[in-house]
This record gives structure tokens, sequence and C-alpha cells, in this order.
């Protein structure tokens, strides 16, 4: 179901962990939808230098969480900002459709913990899309 | 990891075809493949194996070879037995009665009947998976026609007060189906004493061929055909007989039902012990299902802080072959609906486990998922923001 | 009598499973019994052994893999055809239409449907069993949902002019299913080339395991689910697989449909050459179905003055193995209605035998059949008080 490298992230993933006292701090999802993402930024200059994850869902949000972290580490903010779900999935060698979602999570907690950096650091936060989470409930 | 072992704690999903079973089908492959229905000697063969078959698979539930009819599989069974008493029994009424907690073969043939003019009434359960006999007394109308009601469930293992449905429907006068897949192999089954009409089954649960199954229907019960066609069982269902299949179904229910006691016994220890070893080595687990009256083999628990596919994906990784909710429902994402029906909040039905034993089950399986099971549950609540802020709160976020 | 000789001459009925087939199931038993649904690596062979299958089906007849859905049998796939395209298309129309000739699948399925607000128009046959082009463009209406004729007949053989009908439905945008049990792999056939909707085949009449065929559903056809539950089968057809069955019909698929022109030839010839023997040696005798348009392995005549349910028995006690009309239908004293709406008188159709041959036939099969199918007709004839008033009035009795 899971390629190589989706399954290789989840089975070791990248940059799991706590920030304490963290620049940025970005949390999404709800457990209702069986996933919620947090992640912990540490920025210097406008670099980030560190990123942690934590993670509370399926392989693919796992998988996704360590990718997105490995891909803005060492990024400046706007690159962070920049990087977008489709490329986190690609990234890992794609996802199954009914798991595209996962990689929305991870664009979604980045520009998240971004924007609470800005804020704590009086600037403007960059203005956020509206996410649309396709989970289907009964 | 752990690597080539593989510990297979999937039986309720499937079982494999025992070596006895498997030899009872073979002649019927390639020797005595002649269609029953036809004249000649040579599938006489295969007509009295079937009958002989269709005796054994009587006798195992109590009731008589001919109210028995070989289908497909549990699917189709459970299909036939909806649609098949609402198309027959529409003049008589449009209602019928089931559970939130049926398998999908019964609630998606439900929706369709609810398409089709027929109105379904789904019962709650409790917090055990249990129904209400009360709630399904108040639930009964004089447009009635049908209650089918599951004998275990296939996700948390409870089972229901059969008998006293089969007594409620019996005085009221209104047909009574069971879906008794899981149960079958399991638990001691008699349609007469139960006061059961229908009672469907699958081969594949209890170490026969997958793709067989059986619609018990008691002798007189009005009902139409699914499979329309030829004029096999008794012009009830057509299509030329799977003879390797529903001989290897006899052998199966044989089996399974000869001993059931003994087996179970064996079962339920270690089950017990698999249990008893998770609620002390893994904190905050909860146990799904009803404490006594489950399916010998049905473990079924839900690990705080976590989610159920990555925890297979884990457990896959160390060998140990699981499921969370019904094997029909992954590929939804979704929590499970029985898990919603008995009231969990959908944070923990996502991280439900199931680990159903079979024959195959060995004590050192046992030792080895005590051993492997509580280090991958800590493994993912350490990447758990809920665990996180649970840890520092010392409480867990609200739903 | 000539005792232990058996000469199987009923493949039209069901066919042994090959060897070849049955070695191709045998790991998917025991071992390889995982369900495909289950996230576990260990099931992913079961997994991949159904998508195999489903290219060599689709393969066979020029189908894509995604537009072939597996199911019990072709009883089940023709009920599914009628029923589901019935169903899911009862706002556009109600009006169906088929044949006189089709198998009791499509002829049963079809009275559920006139019972439940269908209409179905029943195309005549010509004296060969043929439909008219003409009278199916004529019976269309605005309410046609539906043409369902089957490729070829089961008893007489006769092979319809399906490109032709594909067109018709085509270019009235009407669905066009067909009943092709007896035509894959004696007949090539090409789902796009010819315009077919849907196509109904069983493993058992091409030498793979009984319970188990397929239905082709052209992607973008409107169907509702016959059995409805799990999500197996891309959701369409719930109920856990049946993996050796299905990697049975892949293989004997691929088998049947690999070599189909020189695999038919050594048949056609054996099949002359035994229908002209009897033509030769047996007087007052009729073929049915057409004359060239024929499946290769069938035979069907009527011997005048006898019945075909004594010309059975005795041809079993020589070891032969054959049948009168179709199948599923003995066990019923009505002539078939395949032989009446040909045309046949009852007396006439009560005289028939259908001899079908298949890759076990040998050669001397041939000669021991003109040997022993001569003088039992014989024996019968000069029983009958029919020949006798022939005999003696010099012409056959009007009926
Ligand atoms: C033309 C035709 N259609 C349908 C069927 C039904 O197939 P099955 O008996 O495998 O369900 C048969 C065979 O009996 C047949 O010959
Ligand atoms: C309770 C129950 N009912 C019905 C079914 C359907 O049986 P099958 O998959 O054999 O069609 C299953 C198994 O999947 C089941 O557990
Ligand atoms: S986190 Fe929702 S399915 Fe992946
Ligand atoms: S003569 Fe016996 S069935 Fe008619």
């Amino acid at each position: 179901m899971y390629s190589d490298k989706v399954m290789d992230h989840f089975t070791n993933p990248r940059n799991v962990g706590e920030i304490e006292n963290a620049d940025g701090v970005g949390e999404v999802g709800n457990p209702t939808c069986g996933d919620i993402m947090k992640i912990y930024l540490k920025v210097d200059n406008n670099i980030i230098k560190d990123v942690k994850f934590k993670t509370f869902g399926c392989g693919a949000a796992i998988a996704s969480s360590s990718m997105a972290t490995e891909l803005i580490k060492g990024k400046t903010i706007e690159e962070a900002w920049n990087l977008t779900n489709k490329a986190v999935a690609e990234a890992l060698d794609g996802l199954p459709p009914v798991k595209m979602h996962c990689s929305v999570l991870a664009e979604e907690a980045i520009h998240k913990a971004i924007n609470d950096y800005r804020t704590k650091n009086g600037l403007e936060p960059f203005a956020d899309k509206e996410y649309v989470h396709d989970h289907h409930h009964e | 990891m752990e690597g080539k072992r593989l510990v297979y704690m999937d039986h309720a999903a499937t079982t494999y075809v025992k070596p006895e079973v498997l030899d009872a089908m073979m002649p019927y492959f390639t020797e005595n493949f002649g269609n029953p229905s036809s004249i000649y000697t040579f599938s006489r063969k295969s007509k009295s194996a079937i009958e002989e078959a269709r005796e054994k698979v009587a006798k195992a539930i109590g009731a008589k070879a001919d109210e028995i009819y070989f289908t497909g599989g549990g699917s189709e069974a459970d299909n036939w037995a909806l649609k098949g008493i609402a198309f027959a029994n529409k003049d008589k009424g449009n209602h019928i009665i089931t559970t939130k907690i049926e398998h999908h073969a019964i609630l998606h043939a439900c929706e369709f009947l609810e398409k089709n003019g027929f109105e379904i009434t789904y019962l709650n359960v409790d917090e055990n998976g249990m129904i209400s006999l009360d709630e399904l007394e108040r639930a009964i109308t004089d447009k009635t026609i049908l209650i089918s009601i599951m004998f275990a469930n296939n996700e948390i293992g409870t089972i229901e007060p059969i008998k006293e449905i089969g007594e409620i429907a019996k005085k009221r006068n209104i047909y009574f189906h069971t879906d008794a897949v899981q149960a079958v192999g399991n638990v001691k089954i008699d349609v007469k004493d139960m006061n059961i009409d229908l009672l469907s089954l699958a081969a594949h649960k209890f170490y026969g061929p997958k793709g067989v199954g059986a619609l018990y229907i008691k002798k007189g019960v009005k009902i139409e055909n699914l499979i329309h066609g030829g004029g096999q069982e008794r012009k009830r269902r057509a299509g030329t007989e799977n003879i390797p299949g529903i001989v290897g179904l006899g052998k199966a229910i044989e089996l399974a039902t000869s001993d059931i006691d003994s087996h179970n016994e064996r079962i339920i220890k270690m089950r017990d012990r698999l249990l008893e070893g998770i609620m002390e080595k893994i904190p905050h687990t909860k146990l799904n299902g009803h404490p006594e009256k489950r399916l010998p083999g049905n473990i079924n628990v839900s690990f705080r802080f976590i989610e159920g596919e990555s925890l297979l994906l884990l457990l896959d990784q160390s060998g140990i072959c699981a499921s969370t909710g019904s094997a029909c429902s992954s590929g939804s994402l979704d929590p499970s609906h029985v898990l919603l029906a008995i009231g969990l909040p959908h944070e923990i039905a996502h991280g439900s486990l199931r680990l159903s034993l079979g024959d195959a089950t060995k004590e050192e399986d046992i030792d080895y998922v005590l051993e492997v099971l509580p280090k991958i549950v800590q493994r993912l609540r350490d990447m758990s923001p809920l665990y996180e802020t649970f840890k520092h709160k010392g409480e867990t976020i609200n739903v």
C-alpha cells in the first residue's frame, strides 16, 4: 500500500520529539479525524535551525511529518512556508489517494508554527489558505 | 526488526484451510467433477458428496438437512436472508429490525432495502455491545417482518442473547435471522432450541475454504431467491454447485463443532493470558466488548493516545498479523461503526486493536506478542502529541 | 454392457479442473490464505494473486483489469447484471429485452424483475436459434435500459450475432449484457470491438473450478450491487475473496484462450466426424442449432420416436455421459424451452441429445459413441409405438 520511502520514514521517523522553548509551535487536526500533528521550530536569523514533530495518526501521517520536517530543516522561513503537501507526498514517492490529506496536515502544521513564530516576534502573520479536510464522517 | 517470525492473530478475518479439509476436497476437482444435476452415474459421487456435507452442516447447528442451502459465502447468505425475506413478505409489512453493530453485509443490504420501500430500525447497544431486549420489543410494530441480529460481533466479540431474541420473535410471529458467521465453530448453536428461522455461516471462518457458505432456512419460511436460475439447491439457489467447496465446508464444520468445549478451553486460556498481560503491561488500555459474553478467541482493546493503522504497520514489521476494526472496512478512514456504537469517542476508537486467536495459536505466540506489543505502543505514544499533553497536564484532551 | 469405460461427452454442463489449474490454486488454501483486505505483508500474496488473475481475465476478453469483478459463478454474474442494471437505472426506464432461449439464470431473474415493476420483451429465434436484428430494433422503446442476449446457447450451441447487437445497443444508447458462460474459451471475444457493456463467465466451463465466475462491467456503467457488504471488488461485490478459486479462474482462462484456433480445429474435426457418423448411421435424426455458427464442441440432435431420458440412461449404462437439454433443467419434465423456441414439436424436443466434446475427448471416444449410440437408438425405437405407427403408415403422427 505504501511506498518504500513512506515505510522508511514511518519506521525510522526523523525529528520526532519536542523542542523546549521553541520559537514557533503549530498544532493542527483533531483526534476525531484520527490525526493530530504538532510541529516545533527553532529559528535563528530567519533560518530553521531545528524542527521536531509529534503526530497522532496513521502511517502516512507519521511519514509525512518526518519528511516535511526534513524538507524544511535549514531552510529560510519563506522557503518553508512555500513547501506544499504535494511536494511532501512526492518526496515520499507518492501517497495513496485516500491518504493525501495526511500530507496536507504537515503543510498546515508548518504554516501554523511559522505564523506562531512570526506573531511572537512582532511580525505580521502570512496569509494562510483555507484548508479543506476531505475526511468523510458518518 | 524481529524479522522472519510470523504470528497470525487475525483468525476472525479468515483462517487457513485445515489439511484434513483440503484432503476431503481434493477428489472433487479433477476426478469426481460431474455436475450433480446430471442423470448419469458418474455424477452421483458429486451429488452424494453434497448431501453428506449438507447433513454435517445440519447436524452442527441442530437443523434438518433439507433446511441447509449452500451459498457463495457469508455475505451472500446475509444478503439473501434480508432481501429474500423482504421481497417475499412485503405484502405483510415493510419493517425490519437490526442493530447498529451488524457486519456491513447486513447494514448495506439494509440500505438497499431502505432505497426500495423498506423501513429499518437499527437497535442501539450498550457499552459492552449488548442489545436491549426491551428496546427490541418496543421496536416491533405490526409491520415488522424480520428481526436480524448477529450471533457474535466480528470486531468486539460480544455474543448477543440469541435465545431470548428468538423467543420474542416467535411470540410475535416475526422471522428471526442471525448472522452467525463469527459464531459457528466457536459457540454452541441449536437453531431449534434458539428459535432461529434463518442463519448465515461462512466456511473460511472455521478452517474451511473461502467462497462457500450456507443459509439455514427453517422449513416453511417464505423467502424469495437472491440468485435465480437453474433448479439447484431445491430451486432456491441457482448455480452449478461448488462441490469441493461444499465438501470442505462440511468437513470443516464437523471438525469445528465436534469438540467445541475442550477446543474453547484451550483458546480461552491463552486468550486470557494474553489479555491480562496486555492490561498489566500497557497502561491506559481499555477492553472493548463484553468481559464474559465474548468469542473465545477475541481480544479487542483500545490504547489511548495512538492510532490503529500505525500500530498495525509496526506489528506487521514484527511479523504479527492483526486488525483494527473489521478487515473489510480497512481502506476506509472512518473509525469502526461498532466502536462508535459502544460509545467510544473517535480518538479512542481510532486506537483499537483486534487480536483473534485460533487453532494454530501457540503459547509462545502469546509470549511473543506480550514482548513486542508493549514496546510498539510505547514507541507510538512517544511520538503522540496527545500523550505529551496528557503527561504534561496530567489529563487528556477532551473530545 | 460395455462396462467400465467412461466417455465424458458433457463438457457443456461442466468440466474437470486441469492439473495446471489446480497446481496454481494449491498454495492459496493452506499457505497464502491471508485476507486480501488486511494491511499486513502476509496478505499481499493473496492480493497480488487476485490482481494477476484479474489481468488474465481482462486480457482474455479484451477488457481492462479494473472492469473485471469476480463472482461466485455464472448465475450470480447473470443475476447481478440484470438486477443491478434494472435497479440502478429504473429512473430511466423499466424495459429490458432478452431472448426466449436464454439460460434460466437470465430468464428467472427476468421473472423476478417482472414481479417488481419491470417489463421484459423475449425475442424469438429462428429454426436455427438465431435472433433477428430487425425484431431487436423494433422491440426497443424509449424505456429500454438493457439488452441481454447470450453469446452462445448452452443447449443447441448457436452463436448469436453479438457484434451487430452491440452496434445496435450502442447506437440507441442502451446497455448490452451478454451471457458468455458457454462462449468463453470456445469463441474469440473482444468486448471493446463488440461493444459489450457487461459479460458473464464461469470458470467451470473452461477447466477452472466451480463456484467462481466474473462479470465484466465496462467503465462508467451504472449498476447496483447484488451482494452488498464489505468493500471488496472495489466496493461492488462484497464477500471475502475466494482466492484459490479466483487464481484458478485466471489460470484456466489463460489456458483456454491462448491458443483458441488450433484448439478449436482439433475439437471441430472430431465433432464433425461424430455428427456425420450419427447422421449417416441413424435415420430420422435432426440437427438442432445453427449448422455453422455453433460452439465447436456442441452436437445437439433429435432422434424421432424416442425420449431423451431413457436414451441417457442407456448411454450411461455404456459409460457415456451426455445430456438432454440443459443439465440444470433435468429434474423438470417439460421439454427444453430452447428446443420449443426453435420450433420443435414437443415430441421431437423430448428426443433430443446433447453431446459436448472437450479437451479430454479422444478419437476413440468418437469411435465408441458411433458404435454404441445407433444400437441404443434402435433399441428404443423398437420399443416405441410412435415408431411402430410410422413404420406401418409410412408417416409420422402429427403433433
Ligand atoms: C449459458 C449459461 N449461462 C449461465 C450458466 C450458469 O452458470 P453457473 O451454473 O456456473 O452458475 C450456465 C451453466 O450452467 C450456462 O450454460
Ligand atoms: C459477522 C460477519 N458477517 C458476515 C461476514 C461476511 O462473510 P464473507 O466475507 O465470507 O462473505 C463476516 C466476515 O467477513 C463477518 O464477520
Ligand atoms: S492521518 Fe488520517 S488517515 Fe492518515
Ligand atoms: S414418461 Fe416418465 S416423465 Fe413422462
